[in-house]
C-alpha cells in the first residue's frame, strides 16, 4: 500500500543543508502496523511529515518517491495533498491535551471533518460519528459528543483524537508517539484500540514511539532509525530478538527490563571527547572533596500522615473550588543508604511527595524528620535551614531544569557559593570542572550554555548541581523520563555509581517500574494520594501484594520474548 | 439670509451679568443692550438711554430712557428695568459690580427716567457702563433669575430675554447656539441676517479649514501666519485692524532680589530704570512685526494705542531699537556683563504670545540679558502673578472704558486693595505722582486740562519706563467675500451689521 | 566580540532583512545624530545668541530666498531647521529612554514581585495597574506636573519640565510591562530550574532578578522599542495639548508643536522636517522591535 | 456568578475611588479657577469671597470626602464654567465620545483583523509587507497631524467630508446620534477614521502575531492533517483561538481610545466627553473634570467586566462543567 524508497529530507539552514533523513525506504501493508523506533532527532516524526505532506519549512524532500497505492505523493499539487489527508492518510498526534480544539465541541470537530471528505448531511455525518465514538469505546457517545474536550479525560481524548483520525476511513494512519503522554492503562488501552482497527478495517498504521516496549507489544514490522538512516528492518520479533545491527543491540541492551535486574546496562560508547580539566582537577578529586564531606550518619527520612491539600481547578469561574487531597495521610520510611523507588500514575502525587520533602509545598498536616531530627514544612523552614543543602533534587525535565541564561559554571558554582562550601571563586570553578569530570562530561563544557548539551548530558549536570552541595539524600523525579533509552542506561548508570560510592540515599520517583526495578531497594506505590503498597522492591516484583500493584505490572508494556 | 459663524470660545453663560468677560459680553451684545452703546467707531452713542446729562447740584448722571420699547417676550421696557437690573449687576454674586463702585445710589425719577449718583465727578461714566445690559425684571422675578448664577445654574444661564436685535433660539453649550431677527427691536438693523448659527471652533487649524470648506461664513480670530493663505484664495477676504489691547512687558519693581537669577545676589536690577531702558532699547520692533507678526503690529508707545481717548500725542514715541545704547546703560547700571533673570508668560492667552517672548528672549540675550523664559497657559498665569512670581512678565491691556485712565487705575497705580486701585499692577509700580494724578484725571470734567494732566502722567511713566509697551495687537477676522461686516476695535461682533450678499 | 557579534544568529538575521537593516541604519544615523549633535549641529538652539529673529522663516536651500547656510530652511525664531531637528531629537530619545527605563524598571519590578508572589499582592499590584489605565497620559502628565508645581520652588519649574514629562510618560508605560513581566513569571515560575533554586534555599529577590529576569527579557525588549517609539510620540502629543515641553527646549514634538501653527502658512519646512524625522525614527524603532521579536522567537531560527 | 460579579464590583469600586482621589488631588495644581471664573475688572475681595464659596480654602481631604460624598448621594455638582449641572452636561456628551469611540473600534476590527489574517497567513508577500509598513507609518504621524492633513485634504480640498462637528443628529430619548442621517455619517468618517488608526494598527498586528502562533499549535496541525478545508482551518479554527488574548487588549487599550479621543475631538470640534474636558481643563472646571474622569472609569470597569464576560462566550474552558 504505502511505498516509500530512497527518501531524503533536507532542512536548509545558515549553516548550509541539514538532511534529516536520508535513503529511508519502507513500505507498509493493509492492516499492518509498522514501528519506527529510535533515539529522539533520529527522524521519525520527520518521515511521516513528508509522508502526509505536511513537513514544515524550510524542509523539503530532496530525494525518493513515495507512493499510496497508486497515487505519487510527491506529484500532488497543494489541493490534491490536501484533499489526500485526512481522506487517505491521517495522522494521530502525541499529546491529546493540545491536539483538539479547545473552542469546539467533539461533535462540531468530527462533522467537519467527515464533511470534508464527503458530501453527507450533518444527521448523517453525526450519526456516524456516534457509532464511531461508540465503537472505540467511549460509553454514552450520544450525550458525550457534545462535549468540549477539556471535558474528557486524557485517555478519552486520546481516543478521540483516534476517531477524527478514522471518521474518514483513511487507508493509512501516522501515530506519532500516541501513547507517550498517557499512563500505563491508558496507553494500553489505546494500543489495544489500534491494534483491533488494524486487524478489523485492515488499516495500515505507522507507530512511532521510542519505547521498545510498546514496539514489542503491538507491531508487525519495524524499522530502527539513527541519524536519519535505517539500521535495520524486519519483522519485529526478528529485530528485537536477534538484532542484527550492533546500534539495534546496544539499543535492546539498554532497555531496563521488567524481568529482571542489571547492575550495570550496557551503553553505546559515548563520543564525549575528554579535555583535561584546567587546573588539572579530575573526576578523582571531585570524588575527594564529595567524600571529604561526607558526614557519618545515615540520612534516613520519615514522613508520618502527610497530608496534602490544594485549591482544587476552577471548575467554573463563579463558585470557589474545593480542595483537591493530592496526598492523602501519607507515611513513609526510607532507609539510610538506600534508594526508595516510588511509583505510581500520573497525577498519584509523587511529585507533591518530593514538593513537600524539599519545602515547595506545606503539608495541611503532618510530620517529617530527617535523620532523625524534625523537618519543619515549607513556610517555616528557614532559607539556611540544613535540609536545604542535605536535600538536593533532580528534575525531570533537563531542558527547563537548567537556567538557559546561565553558564553551566554559574549553574555549577551556585550551591557552593549559596552553601558557602568553598569561600573562593576560582576554587569553586575548579571544584565544578572536576564534577562536570566526574559525571562524564568534558571539562570545557564549563563555559558554554545549557542548550549546547543534549538531554542526557544535561541531565548529568544538573546530578553535577546536585552533587556539589555534598548532600546527603537525592531525590530524583523522574529523572529519565523525557530521555531515550540509550541515554536513559547512562543517566541511570551514573546514579548507581554515584549511590554506591558516596552512600546517598536517594528517592527516586518514577511511573516505569522497569526503571525502578533497576534502582530501587525498596518500592512504595502511590494511588489518588494513598500508599498502596510498601515493600521491598524485590519482594514487590515477584509477589505483588495489592490488586492495584498487581495490575500496574501487568499492564507495563514488555518485552516477552 | 443664514449666516454661520465660528470663534475660539463658547460663551460661557447667556447672563450679562454672570461672567465679565470679552466672548460673553460680546456675544450678548447682540442680544440683549444697554443704556448707551458703542457705535462702529466705538464712539459712545445712545441705546436704550435716548439720552443723558450730568445731574445738577450732584455728582452723577440722568438717564432718559427710549420710550416704546419691549423685550423679546412681550413686556415693555421702563426704568423698574434698568433698576433692577443695576440692583442685579451690583449684587454679591455678580461679576460686573465693580463698574458700580462709583456709584452711591439710583434713582428712578419716573417711568422713563433715572439717575445714577456718584460718590465724585465722573466724566467717564456711561462709557463706563456700555456693557451694562438690561434684563427684564418680571421675565427674571418669573423665572427665579433675580441673581446671577452663582454656583448653579438659573433659568437665565441658559434662556435670554433681551431687547436686542436678536433672540436665542436654540442653545446647545459648547455645540451651538442659533439667533433670529427680533422683529420687535426698536432701531432698523443694517444687516440681512434672518438665522445666526455660532459654532466654537477651538482648534485654529480646523477653524479656518471650515471657512475654506465653506461650512462656515466668518470666523474670528485666524492666526496671523494663515492670513496669506485666506488672502490667496478665490472668495475669502481677510478684515484687519487695530485691537485696542497694548502688548507690554512688566517688571517686578518692588522684589527685593531677582527670583530666577543666579549672580545677582539679593538685589533686583530692575529697580534701576537705565536697566529697565535699556531692556526697551533691546527689543527690535520691526523684526518682532516683521518674522512674528507678519507686519500686522503698530508699535506702541504707551499704554493705550492712538486714537484712544486720553492717548498722550507728546508722548507717542517709544525707544528706539539701539543694542548699543542697551548695553552702555547696564554698564551704567553696573551690569556690563549683564545679568540673568526669570521672563513669565503666556501660552494661549495673547497672539503668537510665546513667538513673541521667545524672540524677546533672543534680543535680550543679544544685550547681556539673559531671560529664563516660562511660558505657562493662562489658566495658572494669573495665579503666579498675584503670587509675585516672575521677574518681568508678558501682559495685555485693553482699556474697558476706551479711556487712558482705565490702565492708569489698573496698572500704573499703587497697588491699594482697599480702594482698589492698582490691582492689577503686579510688580507694584508705585510713584506718589501718579498716584496723585490719577483722582484729578478721574474728576477732570474739561478735557483739555485732564489732557495736560494725562500726558504728566505717561511722561512719568515712560522716563520711569514702568511697562515696555510693544505693540497694539491686531484683529483679523476672515470670511467669505460675500459678507458685509464691520470690525470694532473691542473685537466685538455685532450680528446687526453683517449682511449677507 | 566582534567575530561573536557578527556570528551571532540575530546578526544572522538582520543581514537577511533589508528592512531591519534600513531600519537599524535609519535608527543609528538619528541615534547619532542625536548623541553628537552638539558637534555636529551649526547652532545651539539653547544657545539664545546663537541665533537671530532677523533670519527666521527662510525656506530650505533648493527653494527661493533659501540659504546656504540654512539648507533645511530656518523656523519662525531664525533657527536653524538641521540644527533644531537633531537637538530636537536629543531631548525626544533622552524623555523617550528615560521614561522606557523608568517604565521599564517600575513595570518588571511590580509584574516579576506580583507573579512570583501571586496572590493579594498580585490583586493589589494589578488593580493598580487598573487605576493607570483608566488614567489617559494627559492627566497623569497634568497631575505630575501639578504636583512639581506644588511641591519645588518655583524658581525650579523651568528645569524639572523635561522630567515632570519623563515620569508622567514613564507612568503610563509601566503596565505594560508590568502586565508582561507578571505573565511570563507566572510561566517562568513553575519551571523547574526556578524551583530548583527555590529549594536551595535562595532569597526570592535573587530569584527573581538572577533566574527569572533574564529568562523573560525577551518578550520586554521587545515592549520597551515600541514603548519607546510611544514615548517618543506621547512626548509630541503631550505638546500638542500643551502640556509638554516649553517651545524654546526643542524636543521633535515642540517642534511640530510648533510647526502646526505654520500647516498652510506656505511655510511647510518647519512642521514636515520634524515631522518627517519623527516617522522616521519611531517607525526604524518599530521595524527594530519588530526584528527583535523574531530574533527573541526560536521557532524563527 | 453572584460571587464573580460581586468581587468584581468591589474592585471596581476601589478602581474608581482611586482615580477619582487621583483626580481630585490633581485638580489643585491644575490652576487657578477662580481666576478663570471672573473678570478683569473684579476686585481681590470679591474673588476671595468666591474662593471661599466654592469651598477651595477647605483642606484637601475635606474637599475630596466632600465630593465623594455628593457623588455617592448622586449629586454630580455644578460647573464652575456654565453653572450647569455637571451630571446633564457630561450626559449630553457622553453619546458623541461612545458614538465615535465605537465607530473607530469597529472600523479598526473590520479593517484590522481581515489584514491581520491575511498578513499572518502570507507572512512574507509584498502585499503583507506593504501592509506592515503602511500601517507602522500610520501610527507614526502624530494623531494631530494626522488628523488635520486629513480635514485639509478631505475636507479643504476634495470638499467631500464636513471639516468639524457631528454633522446631523437625532435625538432619541435622551440620546443624540449622529448615527441616523447621511450627514452625520459623512462628519464621522474623518475623526473615526483618525482615532481607528492606531487601535487599527494594534489590531492588525496582534491578530496577526497570535494568528501566526495558533497556525503552529498541534490542534491546527491536527486538523490540517485531516484535511479540514483551508478557509474553515482558518476562520473556524485558527481565528477563534487568537481572539482570547486580542479581546483582552483591545479592552485594555480602551484607556487608549480615550486618552487618544481626547485629541481627536479637539482637532475635529467633536462635541464629546473628551473635549468637554479639554475645555474644563482651560477653565479649571474641577466639577467637571472630577466627573468626567470617575466616568472614565467607570467604563473602563465597565468594559474589563465585558471582557471577562466575553471571555467566558468564547471559551468553554471557561464555563461551568457541564458533566466530569
Ligand atoms: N523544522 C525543522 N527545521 C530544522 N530542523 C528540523 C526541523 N524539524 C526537524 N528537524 C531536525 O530533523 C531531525 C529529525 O527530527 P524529528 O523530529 O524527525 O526527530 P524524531 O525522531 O521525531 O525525534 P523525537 O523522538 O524527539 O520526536 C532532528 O535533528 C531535528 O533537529
Ligand atoms: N499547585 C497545585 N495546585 C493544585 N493542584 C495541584 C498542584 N500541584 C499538583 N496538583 C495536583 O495534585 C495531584 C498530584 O500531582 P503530582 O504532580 O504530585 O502527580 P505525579 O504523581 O507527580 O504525576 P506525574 O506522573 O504526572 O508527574 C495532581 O492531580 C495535580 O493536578
Ligand atoms: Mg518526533
Ligand atoms: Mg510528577
Ligand atoms: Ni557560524
Amino acid at each position: 500500500m504505502l511505498d516509500v524508497q530512497g527518501l531524503t529530507v533536507r532542512f536548509p539552514s545558515r549553516h548550509g543543508d541539514f538532511t534529516a533523513i536520508e535513503g529511508v525506504s519502507l513500505s507498509v501493508n493493509p492492516g499492518e502496523i509498522h514501528g519506527l523506533v529510535g533515539e529522539s532527532g533520529a527522524g521519525k516524526s520527520t518521515i511521516g511529515a513528508a509522508v502526509i505532506g505536511l513537513l514544515q519549512p524550510p524542509g523539503y524532500i530532496a530525494e525518493g518517491t513515495m507512493t499510496l497505492g497508486d497515487v505519487d505523493l510527491r506529484n500532488l499539487t497543494a489541493a490534491q495533498a490536501h484533499q489526500m489527508r485526512g481522506a487517505r492518510i491521517s495522522m494521530i498526534f502525541q499529546d491529546p491535551q493540545t491536539s483538539l480544539n479547545p473552542l469546539m465541541t467533539v461533535e462540531d470537530q468530527l462533522i467537519e471533518t467527515i464533511q470534508a471528505h464527503e458530501d453527507i448531511s450533518t444527521s448523517d455525518a453525526r450519526t456516524r460519528a456516534i457509532e464511531l465514538l461508540e465503537e472505540i469505546g467511549i460509553k454514552q457517545a450520544a450525550t458525550r459528543i457534545k462535549a468540549y474536550p477539556h471535558q474528557f479525560s486524557g485517555g478519552m481524548r486520546q481516543r478521540v483524537v483516534i476517531a477524527l483520525a478514522l471518521c474518514t476511513n483513511p487507508e493509512l494512519i501516522i501515530a506519532d508517539e500516541p501513547t507517550t503522554a498517557l499512563d500505563v492503562a491508558v496507553q494500553s488501552q489505546v494500543l489495544d484500540l489500534i491494534k483491533r482497527l488494524a486487524q478489523t478495517r485492515g488499516i495500515g498504521f505507522i507507530l512511532i514511539t521510542h519505547d521498545i516496549g510498546v514496539i514489542a507489544q503491538i507491531t508487525d514490522n519495524v524499522t530502527v532509525l539513527r541519524g536519519g538512516k535505517v539500521m535495520e528492518h524486519g519483522p519485529t520479533e526478528r529485530v528485537l530478538r536477534a538484532p542484527e545491527h550492533p546500534y539495534t543491540k546496544a539499543l535492546m541492551d539498554a532497555v531496563p527490563r521488567l524481568d529482571k535486574r542489571v547492575e550495570r546496562f550496557l551503553v553505546p560508547e559515548s563520543d564525549v571527547v575528554k579535555v583535561a580539566s584546567p587546573a588539572g582537577l579530575t573526576g578523582a578529586d571531585a570524588e575527594a572533596w564529595l567524600l571529604d564531606g561526607v558526614q557519618q550518619g545515615g540520612a534516613d527520612l520519615e514522613m508520618k500522615d502527610v497530608t496534602v491539600r490544594f485549591a482544587g481547578t476552577r471548575t467554573s469561574l463563579w463558585t470557589k473550588p474545593e480542595p483537591f487531597v493530592a496526598l492523602d495521610s501519607v507515611s513513609m520510611q526510607v532507609r539510610p543508604g538506600t534508594v526508595m523507588g516510588l511509583v505510581g500514575e500520573s497525577g498519584s502525587g509523587k511529585s507533591t511527595m518530593a514538593k513537600v520533602i524539599t519545602g515547595l509545598v506545606s503539608p495541611a498536616e503532618g510530620q517529617m524528620t530527617l535523620a532523625g531530627d524534625p523537618l519543619p514544612a515549607a513556610k517555616q523552614r528557614p532559607r539556611d535551614h540544613v535540609s536545604r543543602r542535605l536535600i538536593q533534587m533532580v528534575f525531570q525535565d533537563p531542558y527547563s531544569s537548567l537556567n538557559a541564561r546561565h553558564r553551566i559554571g554559574e549553574i555549577l558554582s551556585e550551591p557552593l557559593w549559596l552553601y558557602g562550601l568553598e569561600p573562593d571563586a576560582a576554587r569553586r570553578r575548579q571544584i565544578s570542572a572536576a564534577m562536570l569530570d566526574l559525571v562524564g562530561l568534558s571539562a570545557d563544557s564549563i563555559d558554554r550554555y545549557p542548550h549546547q548539551f543534549s538531554g542526557g548530558q544535561r541531565q548529568r549536570i544538573a546530578v553535577a548541581r546536585a552533587l556539589l552541595a555534598r548532600p546527603r539524600f537525592l531525590i530524583c523525579d523522574e529523572p529519565t523520563s523525557a530521555l531515550d533509552v540509550s541515554i536513559q542506561a547512562q543517566v541511570l548508570n551514573l546514579l548507581k555509581d554515584l549511590q554506591a560510592r558516596f552512600g546517598l540515599t536517594i528517592l527516586f520517583i518514577s511511573h516505569n517500574l522497569a526503571v525502578v526495578r533497576q534502582m530501587s531497594d525498596d518500592i512504595t506505590v502511590l494511588r489518588n494520594g494513598k500508599v498502596v503498597e510498601a515493600q521491598r522492591s524485590e519482594a514487590f516484583f515477584t509477589a505483588p501484594k495489592a490488586d492495584y500493584a498487581r495490575e500496574l505490572l501487568q499492564l507495563t508494556p514488555a518485552i516477552t520474548f | 439670509e443664514t449666516f454661520r459663524w465660528a470663534s475660539t470660545t463658547d460663551p460661557q453663560t447667556m447672563d450679562p451679568h454672570a461672567v465679565n468677560a470679552a466672548p460673553v459680553l460680546s456675544f450678548l451684545n447682540n442680544i440683549y443692550e444697554g443704556l448707551v452703546r458703542r457705535n462702529q467707531g466705538m464712539a459712545i452713542e445712545p441705546s436704550l438711554a435716548a439720552s443723558w446729562e450730568q445731574l445738577e447740584g450732584e455728582n452723577g448722571w440722568r438717564f432718559n430712557l427710549r420710550q416704546g420699547v419691549t423685550f423679546q417676550d412681550g413686556s415693555d421696557f421702563t426704568a423698574e428695568d434698568v433698576m433692577f437690573s443695576y440692583e442685579r449687576a451690583s449684587s454679591e454674586a455678580s461679576d460686573v459690580r465693580s463698574w458700580f463702585a462709583p456709584v452711591t445710589e439710583v434713582r428712578v425719577v419716573d417711568e422713563f427716567t433715572i439717575d445714577f449718583v456718584t460718590n465724585a465727578p465722573n466724566p467717564l461714566f456711561p462709557d463706563s457702563i456700555a456693557n451694562f445690559l438690561i434684563l427684564d425684571s418680571g421675565w427674571a422675578a418669573a423665572n427665579g433669575a433675580e441673581l446671577p448664577a452663582r454656583d448653579s445654574e438659573n433659568f437665565a444661564t441658559r434662556e435670554a430675554n433681551g431687547t436686542g436685535p436678536f433672540m436665542l433660539s436654540s442653545r446647545d453649550p459648547g455645540v451651538r447656539t442659533t439667533l433670529a431677527p427680533f422683529d420687535g427691536w426698536w432701531d432698523e438693523a443694517q444687516g440681512n441676517v434672518t438665522e445666526a448659527i455660532f459654532t466654537p471652533i477651538g482648534n485654529s487649524s480646523t477653524g479656518l479649514a471650515a471657512l475654506l470648506s465653506g461650512e462656515i461664513d466668518f470666523i474670528e480670530p485666524i492666526p496671523l501666519q494663515d492670513v496669506g493663505q485666506v488672502e490667496g484664495r478665490d472668495g475669502f477676504k481677510v478684515i484687519e485692524g487695530e485691537e485696542t489691547r497694548v502688548i507690554m512687558f512688566g517688571f517686578g519693581h518692588e522684589h527685593e532680589a531677582l527670583l530666577y537669577s543666579s549672580e545677582t545676589e539679593g538685589t533686583n536690577p530692575f529697580t534701576d530704570p537705565r536697566v529697565r531702558l535699556a531692556a526697551a532699547h533691546a527689543l527690535n520692533m520691526d523684526a518682532i512685526d516683521r518674522v512674528v507678526m507678519r507686519g500686522k503690529i503698530e508699535a506702541a508707545s504707551q499704554l493705550v494705542p492712538a486714537g484712544i481717548s486720553g492717548f498722550s500725542e507728546a508722548n507717542a514715541e517709544r525707544p528706539a531699537y539701539d543694542p548699543d545704547r542697551a548695553r552702555e546703560l547696564l554698564a551704567e547700571a553696573g551690569y556690563p556683563d549683564g545679568f540673568s533673570f526669570g521672563l513669565k508668560c503666556t501660552n494661549d492667552r495673547y497672539i503668537n504670545d510665546e513667538a513673541l517672548c521667545r524672540a524677546a528672549s533672543s534680543m535680550f540675550a543679544a544685550v547681556g540679558l539673559d531671560a529664563e523664559l516660562t511660558s505657562v497657559p493662562v489658566r495658572n498665569y494669573w495665579e503666579q502673578l498675584r503670587a509675585d512670581d516672575f521677574d518681568m512678565y508678558l501682559l495685555g491691556w485693553s482699556p474697558g472704558t476706551f479711556d487712558a485712565e482705565h490702565p492708569i487705575r489698573f496698572l500704573l497705580h499703587s497697588q491699594d486693595d482697599e480702594a482698589r486701585l492698582g490691582s492689577w499692577n503686579f510688580g507694584n509700580y508705585s510713584n506718589a505722582r501718579v498716584d496723585e494724578l490719577l483722582p484729578q484725571i478721574q474728576q477732570e470734567l474739561d478735557p483739555a486740562t485732564r489732557q495736560t494732566l494725562i500726558d504728566e502722567l505717561v511722561a512719568i511713566s515712560q522716563e520711569e519706563v514702568a511697562y515696555i509697551p510693544l505693540y497694539t495687537q491686531p484683529l483679523i477676522w476672515a470670511a467669505k467675500e460675500n459678507i458685509d461686516l464691520t470690525q470694532r476695535a473691542d473685537n466685538f461682533f455685532m450680528l446687526r451689521w453683517v449682511s449677507v450678499n | 566580540m566582534l567575530a561573536r557579534f557578527w556570528h551571532s544568529d540575530g546578526f544572522w538575521m538582520l543581514r537577511r532583512s533589508p528592512a531591519a537593516m534600513i531600519a537599524g541604519l535609519v535608527a543609528f544615523l538619528v541615534i547619532a545624530g542625536a548623541v553628537f549633535a552638539p558637534w555636529i549641529a551649526s547652532t545651539d538652539p539653547y544657545d539664545l545668541a546663537s541665533f537671530s529673529l532677523m533670519d527666521g522663516l527662510l525656506p530650505p536651500v533648493w527653494q527661493d530666498g533659501g540659504m546656504a547656510q540654512f539648507p533645511l530652511g530656518t523656523d519662525d525664531q531664525g533657527r536653524d531647521m538641521i540644527s533644531a531637528i537633531l537637538y530636537g531629537a536629543r531631548l525626544s530619545l533622552l524623555i523617550g529612554l528615560m521614561a522606557m527605563v523608568i517604565a521599564t524598571v517600575l513595570g518588571v519590578g511590580l509584574g516579576l514581585a506580583a507573579g512570583y508572589y501571586g496572590g493579594r499582592f498580585d490583586a493589589i499590584v494589578m488593580r493598580i495597574a487598573d487605576v493607570q489605565l483608566a488614567l489617559p497620559a494627559i492627566l497623569t502628565a497634568l497631575l505630575i506636573d501639578g504636583i512639581a508645581r506644588g511641591v519645588l520652588p518655583s524658581e525650579m519649574h523651568g528645569d524639572v519640565r523635561v522630567a515632570v514629562l519623563t515620569l508622567a510618560i514613564a507612568l503610563s508605560l509601566w503596565v505594560n510591562f508590568a502586565r508582561t513581566a507578571r505573565a511570563s513569571t507566572f510561566v517562568e515560575r513553575n519551571k523547574e530550574y526556578v524551583q530548583a533554586a527555590m529549594i536551595m534555599g535562595q532569597h526570592p529577590l535573587r530569584v527573581m532578578f538572577r533566574h527569572i529576569l533574564p529568562n523573560i527579557l525577551g518578550p520586554l525588549l521587545v515592549i520597551m522599542t515600541v514603548d519607546l517609539a510611544s514615548a517618543i510620540l506621547l512626548e509630541a502629543t503631550l505638546s500638542f495639548l500643551g502640556i509638554g515641553l516649553p517651545a524654546d527646549s526643542p524636543s521633535l514634538g515642540t517642534l511640530i508643536r510648533i510647526g502646526m501653527q505654520f500647516l498652510l502658512s506656505g511655510e511647510w519646512w518647519i512642521l514636515w522636517v520634524p515631522t518627517l524625522f519623527l516617522i522616521a525614527l519611531v517607525v526604524s524603532i518599530n521595524l527594530l522591535g519588530d526584528f527583535l521579536r523574531d530574533v527573541f522567537n526560536p521557532r524563527l531560527h | 456568578m453572584v460571587y464573580f460579579i460581586l468581587k468584581r464590583l468591589f474592585q471596581s469600586i476601589f478602581v474608581m475611588l482611586a482615580v477619582a482621589f487621583l483626580s481630585f488631588s490633581l485638580f489643585r495644581f491644575v490652576g487657578d479657577p477662580v481666576s478663570q471664573m471672573t473678570g478683569v475688572e473684579t476686585t481681590v475681595e470679591d474673588r476671595e469671597r468666591l474662593r471661599e464659596e466654592l469651598g477651595l480654602n477647605d483642606p484637601f481631604l475635606f474637599q475630596f470626602a466632600r465630593f465623594t460624598g455628593d457623588l455617592l448621594q448622586g449629586d454630580f455638582g455644578y460647573s464652575y464654567r456654565t453653572r450647569q449641572p455637571v451630571a446633564e452636561m457630561i450626559a449630553d456628551r457622553i453619546p458623541a465620545t461612545l458614538e465615535l469611540g465605537t465607530v473607530a473600534l469597529i472600523i479598526s476590527l473590520l479593517v484590522g483583523i481581515p489584514a491581520g489574517v491575511y498578513t499572518a497567513l502570507n507572512p512574507r508577500g509584498f502585499v503583507t509587507q506593504s501592509i506592515l509598513l503602511t500601517t507602522l507609518v500610520g501610527v507614526s504621524i502624530p494623531t494631530f497631524v494626522i488628523g488635520i492633513m486629513l480635514i485639509f485634504l478631505f475636507g479643504v480640498q476634495l470638499g467631500w467630508l464636513p471639516t468639524f462637528g457631528r454633522g446631523g443628529t437625532v435625538q432619541i430619548g435622551g440620546w443624540t446620534s449622529s448615527l441616523f442621517t447621511v450627514e452625520g455619517w459623512r462628519a464621522l468618517i474623518l475623526p473615526a477614521f483618525t482615532l481607528g488608526v492606531y487601535q487599527l494598527t494594534l489590531t492588525m498586528r496582534l491578530v496577526r502575531a497570535e494568528m501566526m502562533e495558533v497556525m503552529r499549535s498541534d490542534y491546527i496541525l491536527f486538523a490540517t492533517a485531516r484535511g479540514i478545508p483551508w478557509r474553515r482551518l482558518h476562520f473556524r479554527h485558527a481565528l477563534a483561538n487568537t481572539m482570547v488574548p486580542v479581546i483582552t487588549i483591545i479592552g485594555l487599550q480602551f484607556g487608549g481610545v480615550i486618552a487618544f479621543s481626547i485629541v481627536t475631538e479637539s482637532v475635529f470640534q467633536w462635541p464629546g466627553m473628551g473635549l468637554l474636558f479639554l475645555e474644563s481643563i482651560r477653565f479649571v472646571d474641577i466639577p467637571v473634570m472630577g466627573v468626567y474622569l470617575v466616568v472614565i472609569a467607570f467604563f473602563f470597569v465597565l468594559v474589563n467586566l465585558a471582557v471577562d464576560l466575553l471571555y467566558i462566550a468564547i471559551d468553554p474552558r471557561l464555563r461551568v462543567k457541564e458533566a466530569a
